[in-house]
């Protein structure tokens, strides 16, 4: 289409709003975890630290055995998104592929779990969490988070896109499932398999509602519960250290997406396959 | 190598029959063309020959086998596909031979087939590219290629050209036969394109909305058509297929009429029908300002250049008729005299659509 | 595709493997609600109360204002939801039919935030909200969401499957960008402007960590805030009431779910047109 | 009714030049073609007569005013999209009146207009369905019948035809035809099918590789090829165009001669060309079994059944020719002997693949 000159004014309050929302919390809490505490209380809209100090994350790395709850919070996402993928991409290769009864029904069910609120599930998992005397283990943080309808969900529309004739081709060559798997659709919808991982990764890493509930030792903590601590510490006197931890922990996840930026970007712009 | 028979097989998805009660045998070692318009049941039809599609009812055998429920991998059918269904993440070469690797066949004996076909089909200086740095004519000749080292007993094609252009169409078909002449196996091709169907095949079998049409040689589709339908769909532009009534030795056009040949009359009172319809080839038919013996007249409607002649639509006492003329002469609504190759002629039954046939010893018969 | 035997039984193991992590812990929490304290606690793992009881419902009804903090609930949910799907609508249709300098890295910009930690952002929105006065009012938590990347991507994507010849149909007939909007883009796009919506009404009605931090009075709760208030009860004895409260939490988002699947199920199935 | 002049236009995307210094008047009230291969520049060149693309370099001017500048909703001129471009959710009827409410044209004329095109286009009875439940000659009538009630000054249409099936494409394009006689409009219409080209066009403005290759009507086009382009894209099959030597009165094909008419002889020598490319279409030779005056040998490759005639490949002298024979008694390997009708051959410039013209006075000159 012909170019469109875009210049209206409407257009640019709009996209300014949107990076003064979406955008400057971050560059905020960036600008604060420099800054010393009285610094930080007197000009807290200012997000450029006067007198830039790095106190904030010596305190923390005083403080706390971060490598420890570093590799925590490590263990708990790798495993959890290693698992969701695996889960996902064999239902989905069920649900693209496979015909059987009650097919549509039991999809729905399952996606529908992505509306039901987290609140509503995390006692009954505690419960279980407890009687297998997994409270206050990594493991416990893990085991309820082995399947996520929204894995399912994304690899069911990355495979959509694979033409069912290369299925086909397959199948008249004799092919077995683990096969065809292995050999032609985990190829095909691997920029889906990566950001759908970095996704399950980030928002595991990310997590704290569910790792409070069950880690109660501070050396079992992982990095969001010891951001978590900082800011509800008394009198509010740790928000700046607060804010080095939320850097910290904002650290990995963003590596991780820049070096992935390509296949996410890819998953998130088109539909899997060119 | 292997003979492919239908007996009375239909398909249906939910209530739609998409193939109804096809009888149908595909002779080992022939080209049989799968032709017809979209949502005639063809591809569908191909596809139960490959397993892809279970039979609903009826059965399919190759030679004495019954094989409606033989997996489609054991099959051992090479099919190529309207997409070509190249793996986009495999080389040429991997697409090639990746389903004889699975098979654990010796790689002496991959690398002869591969060869031979990369020799065959001209991909030799493209087999380390990627399925999208080739155009599509390669993309065409790596499914070729893919099917061909299969060396299956049944080669499924299903429009395998229709992705190419015009230029292209023509030479990869003349490809196809030559493919086909080297290694003789049953050769099954679906296509909507008339011209392919009559380039390509030994027999062609016509289908609409999921019933066979006719199935007959190139020659006697064209120049015997066994219903309307056929007549019309065969040959470009299509015949003319007006209704005529049958009387004494004549056909009438309303008010107009032709003279038929003895044998013609002779034949007709035999059958004992008098609602026609009337059939001719445009090409057969030549146009005259002035008036001819045997000839009708009707007024020129449009005239439509075609290149090497002129198509001339006219009205013949209401009915629409398309003329083959070499000059473009004709005025809108002049009237012309029209003269038809009455040895060309065919006649259908117009209840039944079906051709009335053809007087004896008027084809030598 | 020719139906597939759906027999074997490493496949049949992943969908009841599912189906426990994903489906069980609901059930769960619904039979937990109807059972005496004494009975959950001998009874964990069995799911059907063994003498039904709605003594749970009655105290989450007697002990607080139920109907006051639904609403808060509501208004927030539903205020967040309009402004979020209106600047998405907005900002979607400028990505997909204006071609701007810089208007990819814009997008990328944009698109990862979604990919930051929430509590990165929550200190400095906090301090923001504080500053404005809005502390422990409905409208501090709604202030900072009132733009949403995943909104912006979802419809985007929808709006990408619109042909662009409709729009230079229309361009044809001389109509403005307004017009076009609302004539041609909209209808087209109303299912994933549905469940755009609705997905944003449903996280923001289970939306815990942010509304904790704004809201102080028990009387401006939100849904979410009494189920947690329960959770944490001292020893563990309001479980069962907890699991009360968050059957009612869940009510709303799974009858509006419900309602609206039709589209919600084709956007999260097909991409938006046909 | 405009005239719509390109003078010097040039279209680029990044690096990728898609339109290469067109010069084109299309005259007011004509019906002109865009033809040519896919990828050749053609619907960018109607998209930039409705203003849907930036010109990058050039002017393009509707009767005296330039237009470069104004935007598409400005040119008052209606378009039929390939794909139809029917908004999805609105009925026939919204569809084709939305664009003249938007406009604030009165009730009165809106239902004027739109009746005449419900009538024209036979979509009465349809008026209340939405798009998706038409079939796909319905959807392209809407189309039509969209554009039509505009009465924009400039009729623009890109590929219309082309998701038709064949039965109804010849159908459609009558009606065509049949429209613009009525209405006069400039009439632009993109098609990469020859047929559609001949048959629709006062010209047709065939375009390669972004290029223009001739603007000439269907006849010239066809049977004065200005390059060799021209000669191999019109016609099906293609023409026979192969490297031939000139010397003295004679045509060399390695150690064979053709003989010249005098005129063409002299013709020639006055050009002072030497290496030629030989041009003759199939049906302008004629095979035969015993040897004939003037004419060449070669033998057969391949029989091809067209129908109402067969396709004869032949190799002559190491080149391909193939010939339109009305008999397919022809064996592989057969030596046959080539007639060809020496009026109607063409003869290009090897190097510049321009055609050399013809001898003043052949064609009546």
């Amino acid at each position: 289409m012909k170019t469109n000159r875009f210049a209206s004014i409407p257009w640019h309050i709009l996209f300014i709003g949107l990076i003064i929302i979406l955008i400057f919390p971050i560059i905020f809490a960036i600008g604060t975890s420099f800054k010393p505490l009285q610094d930080a209380y007197n000009n807290v809209l200012n997000f450029i630290p006067i007198s830039p100090t790095l106190e904030n994350y010596q305190t923390f790395f005083e403080s706390l055995d971060v490598v420890k709850i570093t590799f925590n919070t490590f263990i708990i996402a790798a495993t959890v998104t290693l698992f969701k993928v695996f889960t996902s991409f064999l239902a989905a290769y069920a649900f693209v592929f496979f015909h059987f009864k009650g097919k549509n029904i039991l999809y729905f069910v399952l996606i529908s779990t992505i509306f039901i609120p987290f609140s509503v599930t995390m006692i009954p998992n505690y419960l279980v969490i407890s009687d297998l005397g997994l409270a206050d283990s990594v493991w416990g943080v893990i085991l309820p988070q082995l399947a996520d309808a929204v894995g399912i969900f994304l690899l069911r529309q990355s495979m959509k896109t694979i033409p069912v004739s290369l299925i086909e081709v397959a199948r008249l060559d004799n092919l077995g499932h683990a096969r065809i798997m292995k050999d032609i659709v985990l190829p095909l919808v691997k920029p889906a398999v990566t950001s759908t991982g970095i996704w399950f990764f980030i928002l595991s890493w990310n997590e704290y509602v569910w790792p409070v509930l069950i880690l109660k030792t501070v050396d079992n903590y992982t990095l969001p519960l010891a951001l978590q601590m900082y800011i509800s510490s008394e009198g509010g006197t740790n928000f700046t250290v607060a804010m080095a931890v939320a850097v910290i922990t904002m650290i990995i996840p963003l590596t991780l997406y820049l070096l992935f930026q390509r296949y996410i970007i890819g998953t998130f712009t088109s539909s899997g396959i060119k | 190598m292997k003979e492919i028979r239908f007996e009375h097989v239909s398909k249906s998805y939910g209530k739609t029959e998409v193939v109804k009660d096809l009888n149908l045998t595909i002779k080992e070692g022939e080209r049989l063309i799968l032709l017809g318009p979209s949502g005639c049941g063809k591809s569908t039809t191909l596809r139960m020959i490959a397993g892809l599609e279970d039979v609903t009812s009826g059965s399919i055998y190759m030679d004495k086998q019954k094989v409606n429920d033989v997996p489609s991998g054991k099959r051992n059918v090479a099919m190529v596909f309207q997409n070509y269904a190249l793996y986009p993440h495999m080389k040429v070469i991997d697409n090639i031979t990746y389903g004889l690797k699975v098979k654990k066949m010796s790689a002496d004996e991959i690398k002869h087939r591969t060869d031979a076909a990369l020799e065959m089909l001209q991909l030799k200086q493209y087999k380390d590219r990627l399925p999208k740095d080739l155009s599509g004519g390669q993309r065409q000749r790596v499914a070729l290629a893919r099917a061909v080292v299969k060396q299956g007993d049944c080669f499924l094609l299903d429009e395998p050209l229709s992705n190419l252009d015009a230029q292209l169409r023509v030479s990869a078909r003349k490809e196809l036969v030559k493919i086909h002449e080297t290694f003789k196996q049953t050769l099954v091709y679906v296509t909507h394109d008339q011209t392919e169907a009559m380039t390509v095949g030994d027999r062609i079998a016509l289908m609409y909305q999921g019933k066979l049409q006719m199935v007959d040689t190139p020659d006697n589709v064209y120049h015997r058509p066994a219903n309307i339908f056929t007549a019309k769909f065969i040959g470009s532009p299509p015949m003319n297929v007006v209704d005529a009534d049958f009387q004494q030795d004549k056909l009438l056009f309303n008010k107009q009429a032709l003279q038929l040949s003895p044998e013609w009359s002779r034949f007709i009172q035999e059958t004992g029908a008098t609602e026609l319809a009337f059939g001719t080839r445009p090409e057969h038919i030549h146009l005259s300002k002035i008036p001819l013996d045997n000839s009708i007249t009707g007024q020129v409607k449009q005239v439509e250049n075609h290149g090497s002649s002129y198509g001339v639509y006219l009205d013949v006492e209401g009915q629409e008729w398309i003329a083959m003329s070499e000059t473009k002469n004709w005025l809108p609504n002049e009237t012309v005299h029209i003269e038809i190759r009455m040895d060309k002629i065919h006649l259908f039954d117009k209840e039944t659509t079906n051709s009335i046939g053809y007087p004896k010893n008027f084809y030598g018969e």
